[in-house]
């Protein structure tokens, strides 16, 4: 991390910045859910918000911006991979069911 | 004290370019992030798989699960603003100024300490009273699941943090280095907890 | 969180802190203490999962007959009149399969030989986060306690299988709530161990010490500890759903329009059965990873020193390794075939777990292959050692037809697997064990065990072993489903019944071997022959500092000059070049 | 190792194999019978048998194929590699004066048996296990082919077969209606289609006829495996998964469950009668006469 006081108080003006930026995301996702936007669009406009609330996070609060450490962004990478792999191939393997096989249930 | 204590437990690694607590810290945050992606995926297909709305078990519209937005984003607000206290005093921390770092520790305490309260006596109860309880339907199994599990989370952290306010204390006096980089560890973790939440919001409730 | 701890005391050998016992012993911070105490539990958990077994398969060889001796201590609950009853041959079934996972070899593989051995091949004077070590081993000591214990609630202990499918988990007996619970303990051990396994690794090498130069038994570590990392949560958190479905009476795996024993069941429902499955598998297809890729580490750390010759292919080795893990995320699905995977996806995984098994053929090629030329010993580890390569060969080679979705079908969980995976655990694993604990006791004990028991514990478990899992796969083909209480009520079963009695009497005369080890395992504690510091004349690290090691390891930090296994080094007097020796002395 | 000791070592592994060979002798004699009155046919393995059982069904010999030559293939493998290990047993056994050589070799034939190994999975799996899944899972026979469906309803530990009778069409079916003995397959009879529905525990078969099955569970996960037509698909609550076969041989067969199901998983065993058509017009017939058994209680 970086070491200098000269850093750090650079570091603070960036930290309000993104506080204010959070917030007015927070509203943005209030907002644009307020207009009723159309069933799975709505989770993708909810998602990109959220997705770039949480990058700020991560890059300023965290650190990551500043972090040069090749550790910390292999382990990310590993991580996002596997994050994704989880997040796709359950879901996809219910709709690779065959047709008939797709909640039909038992009963009927 | 001992003669050869282990290295790099204050100074970063010439190689790798970080202290061991923090790269411990960002390996426990990944197997979180595997954590709660298990439980994200598993929203994922219990709502792709829901059916469609004559049906009982339909996906439940934001009305009709009757969470209030304005206290998630309350509480929303009150973990970002959490996250920029405790950022501010690691900051404060690593400019020496031991006094204002512990004044921001406390209101990032206060602030975790509003968040649950609200939670608990404005959600939690009321909904549960309500006879929205988790065996209501899978929406509720998995709000109570992934909020529940993001409280513990929330006062796990509380712990930490009210470890470092009370006895922890001790150490800035023996190695102010030290006890720096424990709390920017605490911090990386605190902004997790807020990530998560960034997440779950829209999710649960405004979707 | 902040997990990190500044270890100010018990370190190095300048500063000597008198220790109370309890600090010494039980709740100690060294790495090698904690090794010790995860072996020890995980031998005796080892031994448990094995006795349950044998009690098993006396009901599989002879079903309702009552058992002899031991069936009249088990009351009426579970063996009435000594006659098993299916409720307790279901949980014996489901707990031996935990016990023996979670509480038996991945606890003496990482906990044991990775907490001993490892800080000590790279030189370290512990492990990165010492305290955090000492609570991985007591948050699984409390799992361990938990699944106990699950024995003795109303309705015996978990019964659905180690894999616990929903919904049949969800309705099951109370032994299951402390299934998850023991469960969520010792998923948060390994998670505990494993962040400090992976800083430890990274950050502590000794000077000189580049990946490069790693023992393979590191790597090894390493990679599991990955898999340890991003594997188990899933696991954690399906196990809290299903802790809330049974308890808390939700449905995440619930469907609805249950009917349980003809009454309408009264959950929500709109949960999926197959959610648990696919959280299961995600840990626990890296958790068959986790249990061979250490042993693979110890295997190949005692055909280098008993072959007096480097590893033929260590960097391909490495990254066989590596790709090994980083596949086994996402081959998950192979287990799930029959539940009704469409061609897409079960394509998707089936060529995944295809291209999987190529490193494992280049793993095994290479260490075959590093017998050529060689000069071999056959030392006690190295015969286990040896052992191994063909006999995890049948393992993997049944693998494939499993991992094809067609030939799965007549396969699917049927004997064929249990002979499948057996062969890669137990002849596999469990002797890549017996290897490490013949190798590494002086290291621990500053004594050899005896050789001619060795010896005989050898070849009597390499022979018994055999005979208990091949007619496996006799049976698997004609069909016989597993976790069947008893198979003669089937006519295909009845047919090859006379395989599962050989198989019982090799599982009992295995037992009877063990009795070689055991008995060689604590004689050797106060009369083995005591050896020097180095007595396999190895080239690590670990065989550099004293036998045993003191606090802090090293009596100086070592420094390293060369790659792990500098055997016959042409010029030199002795047939081995120490890692950490500047010049020959 | 000394001399004795070496002795000693082959003694006791002698020892060991003739136990194992000597296997009958330790009581192979029937235990438990089976369900009395039903003859299985089908030459199922005896001791000295030791592969899969016959195969009945039109698309078996594919998937018997497939595992005849992976077994091929892996005892290529296994022999292979096996001798060269053996060999390296003998011939670089530690000896007086020598010393083994530091020098690696440069081995390509290992590259090309590992590339021989990939190849020839790529060609298992995309050339035969895709192909023949993809018709297991896809191809479901059309109306053309007058396919015979038939609902099969598993429960904790019995099989449902559910016919849906001479109209062609399943009655309604719902969980309430559901009564362990008198309608385990929960039929709303009620519904004209429900009228003439046939349910019974065992399954009767025409020979030479495609039929569908739809599999499904009322409570736990169960798995539906007829060993003999190479057919195995799990029992799920909550979904319903299509399964198709062509039964080539007359004769009575076992159903057997493949999944941990509770206590009595083991017993969990049906009997499947493919005959003739004639006579398994005749048993339809015979089964849907006035339904006496059927009337609620
Ligand atoms: C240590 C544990 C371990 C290991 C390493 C493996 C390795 C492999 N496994 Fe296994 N498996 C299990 C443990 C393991 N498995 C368990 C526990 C289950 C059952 C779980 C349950 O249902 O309860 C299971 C089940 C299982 C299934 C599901 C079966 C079913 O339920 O229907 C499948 C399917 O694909 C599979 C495939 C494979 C494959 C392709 C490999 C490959 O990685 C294998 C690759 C290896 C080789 C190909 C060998 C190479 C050999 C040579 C080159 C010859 C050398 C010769 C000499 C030295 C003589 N395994
Ligand atoms: C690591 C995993 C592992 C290991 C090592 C073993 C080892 C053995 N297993 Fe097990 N087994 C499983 C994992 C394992 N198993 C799993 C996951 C299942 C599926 C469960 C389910 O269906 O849900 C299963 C199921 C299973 C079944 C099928 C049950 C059924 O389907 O109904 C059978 C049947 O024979 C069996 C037998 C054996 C035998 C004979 C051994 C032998 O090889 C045991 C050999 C053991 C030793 C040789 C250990 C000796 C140790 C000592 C002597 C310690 C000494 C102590 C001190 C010095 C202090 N196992
Ligand atoms: Cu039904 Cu097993
Ligand atoms: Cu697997």
């Amino acid at each position: 991390m970086s070491g200098s006081h000269a850093d750090v108080s650079k570091h603070v003006r960036a930290y309000v910045a993104v506080f204010i930026a959070l917030a007015i995301g927070t509203i943005v996702t209030v907002a644009a859910a307020q207009v009723h936007i159309p069933h799975p669009m709505n989770y993708v406009v909810a998602m990109l918000i959220a997705l770039f609330k949480a990058s700020l996070v991560a890059a300023i609060f965290m650190h990551l911006k500043w972090e040069r450490a090749a550790n910390i962004w292999i382990l990310l990478a590993l991580c996002a991979v596997f994050f994704a792999a989880l997040m796709l191939l359950p879901s996809l393997t219910t709709f690779d069911l065959p047709k008939q096989a797709q909640r039909i249930g038992a009963w009927g | 004290m001992s003669t050869q204590t282990l290295p790099y437990t204050v100074h970063p690694h010439p190689v790798t370019g970080i202290y061991s607590g923090k790269f411990g810290t960002w390996l426990f945050l990944a197997s979180e992030v595997m954590l709660f992606g298990a439980l994200f995926s598993s929203y994922v297909l219990l709502r792709v798989g829901a059916p469609e709305a004559p049906s009982p078990l339909h996906w439940p519209s934001h009305e009709e699960t009757h969470l209030s937005w304005r206290i998630g984003g309350f509480n929303t607000l009150v973990l970002i603003v959490s996250s920029v206290t405790m950022v501010m005093a690691w900051a404060s921390l690593k400019m020496g100024d031991f006094s204002k770092g512990r004044r921001y520790l406390w209101l990032t305490f206060l602030l975790a300490l509003t968040f649950i309260v609200v939670k608990l006596s404005l959600e939690y109860v009321p909904k549960l009273r309500g006879g929205y309880v988790p065996a209501k339907s899978t929406f509720f199994s998995l709000y109570y699941t992934l909020t529940g599990l993001h409280g513990l989370h929330v006062i796990g952290g509380m712990v930490v943090i009210g470890y470092f306010l009370g006895p922890g204390a001790a150490l800035w006096k023996r190695d102010p280095e030290y006890y720096t980089n424990r709390i920017e560890c605490t911090g990386l973790y605190w902004h997790f907890v807020d990530l998560v939440w960034i997440f779950l919001f829209p999710v649960l409730y405004l979707m | 969180m902040s997990s990190h701890d500044h270890h100010t005391q018990g370190h190095g050998s300048g500063a000597h802190h008198e220790l109370s016992f309890w600090r010494h012993y039980v709740f100690s911070t060294d790495h090698k203490v904690i090794g010790v105490q995860y072996g020890i539990t995980a031998l005796c958990f080892l031994f448990l999962g094995f006795c349950l077994m044998m009690m098993m398969r006396w009901q599989l060889a002879y079903p309702g007959q009552p058992m002899p001796v031991i069936g009249k201590f088990f009351g009426e609950a579970a063996m009435p009149g000594g006659i098993m009853l299916p409720e307790f041959y279901n949980s014996l079934g489901a707990m031996h399969g935990t016990i023996m996972v979670f509480l038996g070899v991945v606890p003496l593989l990482v906990g044991a030989f990775g907490n001993y051995v490892m800080p000590l091949q790279i030189g370290a004077p512990d492990m990165a986060f010492p305290k955090l070590n000492m609570a991985s081993y007591w948050v699984f000591a409390v799992g361990g306690i938990v699944m106990l214990v699950s024995f003795f609630v109303p309705g015996g202990a978990a019964n659905s299988g180690w894999t616990s499918y929903a919904p049949l988990s969800v309705i099951a007996t109370m032994g299951q709530t402390l299934w998850l619970i023991g469960m969520v303990f010792l998923i948060t051990s390994s998670l505990l161990g494993s962040v400090n396994f992976i800083v430890t690794i990274i950050q502590l090498r000794a000077k000189g010490l580049s990946m490069f130069r790693l023992p393979f038994f590191v790597w090894a570590q390493l990679v599991t500890a990955f898999l340890l990392l991003l594997a188990f949560p899933p696991l954690e958190a399906a196990g809290v759903m299903q802790l809330m479905d049974r308890v808390a009476g939700t449905s995440f795996f619930m469907p609805e329009g249950l009917v349980v024993s003809g009454v309408p069941s009264t959950v929500a429902g709109g949960g999926s059965p197959l959610l648990w499955q696919h959280l299961f598998w995600f840990l626990a297809h890296p958790e068959v990873y986790v249990l061979i890729l250490p042993a693979l580490g110890i295997v190949a750390e005692i055909i280098a020193n008993n072959t007096r010759k480097p590893l033929w292919g260590y960097r391909p080795m490495v990254y066989s390794a590596i790709f090994l893990g980083f596949m086994s995320f996402i081959v998950w699905a192979h287990h799930m075939f029959m539940t009704g995977m469409g061609p897409t996806i079960s394509t998707f995984f089936a060529t995944t777990t295809m291209i999987i098994s190529i490193p494992s053929v280049i793993i095994l090629t290479a260490l075959v292959i590093s017998l050529y030329r060689a000069s071999i010993r056959f030392t006690v580890p190295m015969l286990f050692a040896l052992a191994f390569l063909p006999m995890f060969a049948i393992g993997g080679l049944t693998g494939l037809p499993l991992g094809l979705p067609a030939s799965d079908i007549p396969l699917h969980d049927t004997y064929y697997v249990i002979g499948h995976f057996h062969y890669v655990v137990a002849p596999g694993t469990i002797f890549g064990i017996f290897a490490g604990i013949y190798y590494w006791y002086p290291k621990v004990t500053g004594r050899k065990m005896n050789d001619v028991l060795g010896k005989i514990h050898f070849w009597l478990s390499f022979v018994f072993i055999n005979m208990v899992f091949g007619p496996m796969f006799v049976q698997g083909l004609a069909g016989v489903s597993r976790r069947l209480y008893s198979q003669v009520g089937y006519a295909h079963g009845e047919a090859v019944q006379s395989w599962t009695i050989t198989s019982s009497w090799g599982a009992w005369l295995l037992g009877l071997a063990q009795i070689f080890f055991i008995v060689n395992f604590f004689m050797s504690m106060r009369a083995g022959k005591k050896v020097s510091d180095n007595p396999w004349e190895a080239t690590t690290l670990e065989w550099a500092a004293p036998s045993p090691p003191p606090h802090g390891n090293f009596t100086t930090p070592p420094v390293v000059y060369r790659p792990p296994y500098e055997y016959s080094v042409p010029g030199l007097a002795k047939d081995y070049f120490p890692q950490h020796a500047a010049a020959e002395a | 190792m000394r001399l004795w000791q070496r002795r000693a070592a082959v003694l006791l592994a002698a020892a060991a194999g003739g136990v194992l060979f000597a296997r009958p002798l330790l009581g192979a004699e029937a235990a438990a019978p089976t369900t009395p009155g039903v003859k299985i046919d089908g030459a199922y393995a005896d001791w000295r048998n030791l592969w899969l059982p016959p195969d009945i069904s039109q698309h078996g010999h594919n998937i018997d194929g497939l595992i005849y030559f992976l077994h091929g293939f892996m005892g290529v493998l296994f022999v292979g590699w096996g001798v060269f290990f053996v060999y390296c047993l003998f011939r670089f056994r530690q000896r007086a004066g020598q010393r083994a050589d530091y020098n690696l070799v440069k081995a390509k034939p290992s590259k090309y048996a590992e590339i021989a190994v990939a190849i020839i999975e790529a060609v298992l799996l995309l050339g035969f296990s895709v192909p023949i899944w993809a018709s297991v899972k896809n191809d479901l026979p059309t109306e053309a082919q007058n396919p015979l469906r038939v609902r099969v309803l598993a429960e904790q530990f019995a099989w449902n077969f559910h016919y849906p009778g001479k109209d062609g069409k399943f009655g309604r079916t719902a969980p309430q209606f559901v009564n362990t003995a008198s309608n385990p397959v929960g039929l709303d009879r009620s519904d004209a289609n429900a009228k003439d529905d046939i349910v019974s525990g065992e399954m009767h078969l025409p020979v030479d006829r495609p039929v569908i099955c739809d599999i499904s569970s009322k409570d736990v996960i169960h798995s539906f495996a007829v060993p003999v037509l190479r057919v195995k698909q799990d029992a799920i609550p909550g979904m319903r998964i299509p399964v198709w076969f062509q039964a080539t041989k007359t004769g009575s067969y076992e159903i057997a469950c493949a999944q941990l199901c509770g206590n009595n998983h083991y017993s969990m065993r049906a009997v499947m009668v493919v005959e003739p058509k004639d006579r398994f017009d005749h048993w339809l017939e015979e089964k849907s006469k006035p339904p006496e058994e059927f009337e609620e209680e």
